[in-house]
């Protein structure tokens, strides 16, 4: 069996989640043991044609952006989007919150130049997304997981149930008693609850969970010290595009 | 401690047993033949399932749709769509697969005995009907009269075809099927199955009801049964719920009060009544 | 021979971020020779607005993946600059220790993983597997030990997480620490060692070329400062950080995305060749030792250079975290909360060192801890213009070599530079179209 | 049910340990096997955790965060070891060792007596019992916090069932009860010195318990019986996010999900439970989507019928022991005593309109 041709590119990103991949120090070459990277423009000069599995990081913020992602999809059997821009916009699409005249406004110096920009959109906004690896950064474990999955011809296990999960399953100390509020009722698992592992409250990084009660979310947040203005802002964070 | 004092079981250990042989039904659709180990007998009921599992691609409950008159193997019929299915679908004979079991209870032939027999299957509801339908025939005697239903979206659809042939094809077997939607070369019933239900003559008080399918049909099935008088406790369905374990510990197949994997799926209709969640 | 010469090189690879690098000479007369920025703009100053200084540091640190932890560094001091928060010396100290994590794993990326394939003719890292395995093990134990830093200390390498206004939501156990350092010294000086004798072995592959500019950097006058001090040029001396902007000069051209700057000439340099031209001699012992194996002495003019000060900073940073350790675990861990107590509100400036150099946060809060302004200067902005005034020198220095080898040594001139595009289009001047 | 108590206590052998002695006993019990016991975690929290350092072992403790249920059926367990070229398997070795568990509330006791029902009925499960061998308990009373309501389930502070040992706080010092034989030989072996014969002039009879249920506990089977379609379950699913805190860290829930994960190097794999929650997206739903509790309502209802009826009709024993965890750690601040007086009132108003 030939290995799968596995190529990795960039959109509108802070590249920290192709940074992670350089990170599985440990795993790196076990990896490549598997799989035939043909494109991988920050590590290596190589180009190819077509693709097994295309890793798509960033999000759609430009028409170029646009046709090129097209051009991935033709071109890859498999697309993944990889980290919270690709799968939702993540931060980037933070500016899709304010009002554009707002935006010219801070924005504008006195030189003003051309730069078409749209709306920030998910991958899947413009292509079919076969898989999705959340998290800003991108969660190793759930990567690895997907990877391998791949690998052995097997669709990978999605979750959809709350960071608390993880949270609970680690016995962490649970950051609403230190007096902070917390996102991870509502969103999504798979990064091994890190931020409240670390004392942290979750930013919302890696999406809501599906069928998610929004204005008990909000309810929520404001027993924990946050108006509804607040709560509505820090949901956005990463959310501006799947809440209204 | 006295809970300990009870003798305990390694119950997620599979078999790994052998493939004897794969059939195509339709393009969704295998049947597997498969053997346990040093032929062991796995002397299930009609109606029971096994867990079947691939390592590294999960587990999931699989209903037995051979007779347990039918030794040494047995045969699952297996509809590909997820992780286990898929990769049970690039099986060949002779490669390996895990089995526990068989679980769950099945249906009590005792109580049918001499009844008048009325199967009604939806798509792949056939498969764990057939265990019942053949065991019926290969005890043809100890039962009244045998009535096939099945109805199935569109006729590509249709499983067992050399199955249905022979049953068409026998006088003592009353078959008839419908299909959703028809194509060009449908020459039989279009219709949802429920429209082959009124035109059934029955003698309601000595009829036994097995009723298996999509959860959509349990409802009109159900009404279509009632309106022939058809008594409740002479109904038996069989309900499908995720599982995890089918020993009745990992709590998914749970309904109500009911462990899907332990008293189920076959459940007489009055005991369905009782489980608001079942329908 | 009078010549002609169009070389555009699509999207450099193995940089960070997307960069074209466009050469345009005609009858010998170059007309244009620059590194044009194409990187989407990503507003985030826009973003900040309005955001509470809980939330600030978790965004900035997403304006870069590579630069995450000196971004929230950098925000996180400007933050309580400008709200009156108290760190204690504890905190202070994880933060240096932070930020040499940050240092070794970027400039040990940079230098072993993107630029290292250039000096051996090769494409990519990935190459170097089969001929060279015990460099790129080295090198990757090297990059695992410095995120272990991050890992440790921060709960993250990319994106931290426990770094907070006011110190820290989880501090590392003494063990944990005790782990890390005796690491350090079992692995990371012997590693860094090794790399740093490949890189030598390899030194005649460093292209020849000398083009003296500006270098500015963080100084302070006890150490070779990556965490705070003032702004220091090496052709004007020092000026405080509230002044930062009479030294970034900060303008638009027309072919970049991403602003250029200015101070006493054309152009100046920042990164990891200013930091050793300008601190040299707080340079640890076996960091200094580095340099002379690898015969780099302050100052030097070779913008190729960058590449082998980076290794030089990786030693001095493994040297100087030992250290601190050390004086960390003499003492032991005070279990102390991070400090959110704010005292006061209006503007708070910033500065850092991050590997790709010196990097200004600037931040305007109100009574409710919510941004008002922020500006962010970010390093390789301010590279732009000294990489266009090398080229400039370079291609009539190289004219008469072949298109691909002229090509690869700017390709090779912009690596050196550890440009990261990504941070540098952080504000963009542009049109929006709705 | 008090009184029945003290008689007990009255007639039980008891010794007094003073705080150095206590952490002695602790260090004898080192020598014997694991011990475990609560220790603090983070800021407020504590945690049973096996003892290192017996000056770190909390005796005065609200509540850990993980039930003790974690000992025996871990929040996440490998279940076989394989390997994908042979398609062979092993199961993981259990290791056959003492186990102590020091300073446990009686509901958490009674909650390993309510697993001990699940695992063994039906299908005795290995996995389960065989971590549960060896195991002994040491009792301890506490103080109620706002969240305890055991007493309203009907495991009082001083319920014995199940323990070896059982320590009662006193001045200066603990009075320790040898509950049964393996108590009193532990005790002996150690050396506890004299007999004391303190007349049991402690707080023995009524903490008290701020959160009550209103109704006796016996009845509660019977409510359970009329309020299905209560307008109850959508209150609470408003404020509900479903994040499934509550069912994880209950002493008496046990579901799990089983997934198979391979290492990198497509050879070896696992294959593992993990802790599970009915009120989860997707724990009840089949192929093709079908979800027969799609409504948080629906689940919170079934996440409180398993406590209270479904379970009880069978073993005849509540399920829920009143140990606070699903409304102390509800981010929603949901309080299960709330729900089941809402219930209680709900009944009552339907049982009225009925005499009407
Ligand atoms: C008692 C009982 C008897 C059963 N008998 C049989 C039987 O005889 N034959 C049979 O075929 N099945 C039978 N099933 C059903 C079978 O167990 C499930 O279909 C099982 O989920 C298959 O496992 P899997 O790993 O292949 O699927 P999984 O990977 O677990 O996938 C299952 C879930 O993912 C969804 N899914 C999978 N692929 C896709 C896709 N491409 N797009 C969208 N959603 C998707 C499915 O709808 C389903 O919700 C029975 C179930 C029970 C409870
Ligand atoms: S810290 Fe956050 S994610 Fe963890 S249990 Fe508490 S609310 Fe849930
Ligand atoms: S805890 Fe929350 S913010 Fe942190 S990685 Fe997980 S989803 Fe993202
Ligand atoms: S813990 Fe609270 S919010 Fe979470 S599922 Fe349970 S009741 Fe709902």
């Amino acid at each position: 069996m030939s290995k799968p041709r596995v190529a990795f590119f960039d959109f509108t990103s802070c590249e920290g989640c192709q940074l992670n991949k350089l990170n599985f120090e440990n795993d790196l070459l076990d990896i490549l043991e598997l799989v035939d990277i043909v494109e991988f423009r920050e590590a290596m000069d190589d180009r190819a044609d077509e693709y097994d599995i295309a890793f798509i990081e960033g999000s759609i913020s430009t028409p170029t952006c646009v046709e090129r992602i097209h051009d991935i999809r033709r071109r890859s059997k498999i697309l993944v989007a990889l980290g919270s821009c690709a799968v939702s916009g993540g931060i980037n699409a933070m500016k899709n919150l304010y009002p554009p005249e707002w935006v010219k406004e801070t924005v504008y110096g006195e030189d003003k130049y051309l730069f078409p920009s749209i709306p920030v959109q998910p991958v899947s906004a413009i292509v079919k997304v076969d898989y999705e690896v959340r998290g800003c950064p991108m969660s190793t474990p759930e990567y690895l997981h997907i990877f391998k999955s791949l690998v052995l011809g097997r669709k990978p296990e999605i979750i959809d149930y709350a960071v608390c999960v993880e949270c609970k399953q680690k016995e962490n100390e649970c950051v609403l008693d230190k007096g902070m509020f917390c996102l991870g009722p509502v969103t999504r698992a798979g990064c091994g609850a890190i931020c409240p592992s670390n004392g942290q409250y979750c930013t919302g990084c890696r999406g809501l969970v599906s069928n998610v009660n929004e204005n008990g979310a909000i309810e929520m947040l404001k027993l924990h010290n946050l108006s509804t203005h607040e709560a509505m802002k820090r949901m956005k964070m990463y959310c501006a595009n799947e809440i209204d | 401690m006295e809970a300990m004092a009870v003798e305990s079981k390694k119950l997620y250990n599979p078999l790994m047993s052998k493939i004897l042989k794969v059939d195509i039904l339709t393009e969704t659709e295998k049947r597997f033949e498969i053997i346990l180990p040093e032929d062991q007998i796995l002397g299930h009921k009609p109606g029971q399932f096994v867990e079947v599992s691939i390592f590294g691609y999960g587990e999931a409950p699989i209903s037995i749709c051979s007779s347990p008159t039918k030794t040494p193997g047995f045969e699952l019929t297996v509809r590909k769509t997820g992780r286990l299915t898929d990769k049970m679908h690039l099986l060949e004979k002779g490669g390996q697969l895990g089995i526990r079991g068989p679980f769950g209870n099945g249906f009590d032939v005792e109580p049918f005995q001499k009844k008048d027999m009325l199967f009604v299957c939806g798509g792949i509801g056939l498969a764990p009907l057939k265990s019942l339908i053949d065991y019926t025939i290969a005890k043809r005697d100890d039962f009244g009269r045998l009535m096939i239903l099945y109805g199935t979206k569109n006729p590509s659809e249709i499983l067992f075809k050399e199955d249905i042939e022979v049953w068409q094809n026998q006088d003592d077997i009353e078959f008839h099927m419908t299909v959703d939607r028809s194509d060009e070369d449908w020459k039989g019933n279009v219709g949802v199955i429920t429209t082959l239900i009124p035109p059934l003559k029955l003698d309601t008080s000595n009829t036994i009801a097995t009723v298996v399918g999509p959860p959509i049909m349990y409802k009109f099935v159900m009404l279509a049964l009632k309106s022939k008088r058809i008594p409740d406790e002479n109904i038996y369905l069989s309900l499908e719920r995720r599982m995890k374990c089918g020993v009745g510990k990992c709590g998914h197949c749970q309904i109500n009060n009911s462990y899907v994997c332990q008293e189920g799926p076959v459940y007489p209709y009055p005991r369905i009544k009782q489980l608001e969640e079942a329908i | 021979m009078k010549k002609d010469l169009q070389i555009d090189v699509h999207h450099v690879t193995r940089v960070e971020g997307h960069g074209n690098i466009v050469i345009d000479m005609k009858q010998g007369v170059l007309q244009k020779a620059q590194l044009e920025i194409v990187e989407p703009p990503r507003y985030f100053e826009a973003m900040l607005k309005g955001r509470n200084f809980q939330e600030v540091a978790i965004i900035t640190s997403r304006i870069c993946g590579i630069c995450a932890l000196g971004h929230q560094m950098t925000s996180l001091k400007a933050t309580e600059a400008a709200l009156g928060i108290e760190i204690s010396g504890q905190t202070e100290v994880l933060r240096k220790i932070l930020i040499h994590g940050a240092t070794c794993q970027s400039n040990t990326l940079h230098a072993l993983f993107l630029a290292t394939p250039d000096l051996l003719s090769v494409g990519s890292v990935f190459s170097l597997i089969n001929t060279h395995k015990e460099v790129v093990l080295a090198a990757l134990r090297l990059k695992r030990l410095a995120n272990d830093i991050g890992d440790v200390i921060s709960g993250r390498a990319i994106h931290p997480i426990s770094c907070v206004p006011g110190g820290f939501t989880k501090l590392p156990t003494e063990k944990e620490l005790t782990d890390l350092r005796k690491k350090l010294v079992e692995e990371g000086l012997p590693d860094v060692k090794f790399a740093i004798e490949v890189i030598a072995s390899l030194a005649d592959k460093i292209p020849d070329f000398t083009r003296e500019t500006e270098y500015i950097s963080v100084y302070s006058d006890k150490e070779y400062s990556f965490y705070d001090g003032d702004i220091c040029s090496s052709d004007s001396g020092t000026t405080p950080v509230e002044n930062y902007l009479e030294v970034t000069n900060e303008f638009v051209v027309p072919h970049s995305s991403s602003k250029h700057a200015r101070f006493n000439r054309s152009s100046y340099f920042v990164g990891a060749l200013a930091r050793f031209n300008n601190s040299y001699k707080f340079l640890k012992p076996k960091a200094k030792a580095a340099a002379e194996k690898l015969g780099l002495s302050a100052p030097c003019f070779n913008p190729y250079m960058n590449t082998v000060a980076q290794m030089v900073e990786v030693t001095h940073c493994i040297e100087d975290s030992i250290e601190l350790m050390d004086r960390l675990l003499s003492g032991g861990i005070k279990p102390e909360k991070a400090n959110n107590e704010i005292t006061q509100y209006g503007r708070g400036i910033a500065t850092t060192e991050v590997p790709r150099g010196i990097l200004f946060h600037d931040y305007t809060y109100n009574r409710q801890g919510n941004i008002e302004a922020a500006n962010c200067v970010i390093p390789t902005g301010q590279n732009l213009a000294n990489i266009d005034d090398d080229m400039k020198k370079l291609v009539p220095e190289i004219i008469e070599e072949s298109k691909e080898d002229i090509t690869l040594k700017l390709e090779m001139l912009v690596r050196a530079y550890d440009p990261c595009i990504s941070c540098s289009v952080h504000m963009l001047d542009v049109e929006f179209v709705f | 049910m008090y009184s029945e108590n003290i008689i007990k206590f009255d007639q039980m052998k008891r010794y007094f340990f003073d705080q150095d002695t206590s952490i002695k006993f602790l260090e004898y019990l080192i020598g014997k096997g694991t011990v475990i016991a609560p220790h603090k975690k983070g800021e407020t929290s504590y945690s049973f955790k096996k003892v290192d350092d017996v000056n770190e072992v909390v005796f005065d403790y609200s509540r850990t965060i993980q039930p003790l249920k974690k000992f025996f059926l871990p929040p996440q367990e490998t279940l076989l070891n394989f390997n994908l070229t042979d398609n062979s398997f092993s199961e993981p070795e259990v290791v056959e060792e003492k186990k102590i568990f020091f300073a446990i509330h009686s509901y958490e006791m009674q909650s390993i007596r309510r697993l001990d029902y699940s695992f063994t009925k039906g299908n005795p499960e290995s996995n389960y019992l065989s971590k549960r061998e060896n195991s002994c308990f040491i009792g301890i009373s506490f103080e109620p916090d706002e969240w305890h309501f055991s007493k309203s389930v009907g495991i009082e502070i001083e319920k014995l069932e199940g323990f070896c040992l059982f320590f009662e706080p006193v001045e200066n010092g603990h009075l320790v009860f040898e509950v049964n034989e393996t108590g009193r030989e532990m005790l002996s072996e150690f050396g506890a010195g004299v007999l004391v014969d303190t007349p049991l002039d402690f707080e023995i009879t009524d903490k008290h318990f701020k959160a009550k249920i209103k109704y006796h506990y016996n009845r509660l089977p019977q409510v359970f019986e009329h309020v299905y379609h209560s307008k109850v379950w959508d209150k609470v699913a408003e404020k509900c996010v479903g994040c499934g805190t509550c069912n994880l860290l209950c002493a008496t829930c046990y579901c799990f999900d089983v997934r198979d994960e391979v290492d990198l190097n497509m050879i070896n794999g696992k294959r593992e439970r993990f802790w599970d929650s009915c009120m989860l997206n997707s724990f009840a739903e089949v192929a093709g989507g079908d979800d027969f509790r799609d409504k948080l309502s629906f689940r919170t209802r079934h996440r409180l019928f398993r406590k209270f009826k479904y379970i009880t009709e069978e073993s005849g024993e509540l399920q829920c022991v009143g140990c606070g965890r699903c409304s102390r750690f509800c981010p929603a601040q949901i309080n299960i005593v709330d729900i089941i007086n809402d219930l209680i009132v709900d009944y009552t108003e339907q049982q009225e309109k009925q005499v009407i």
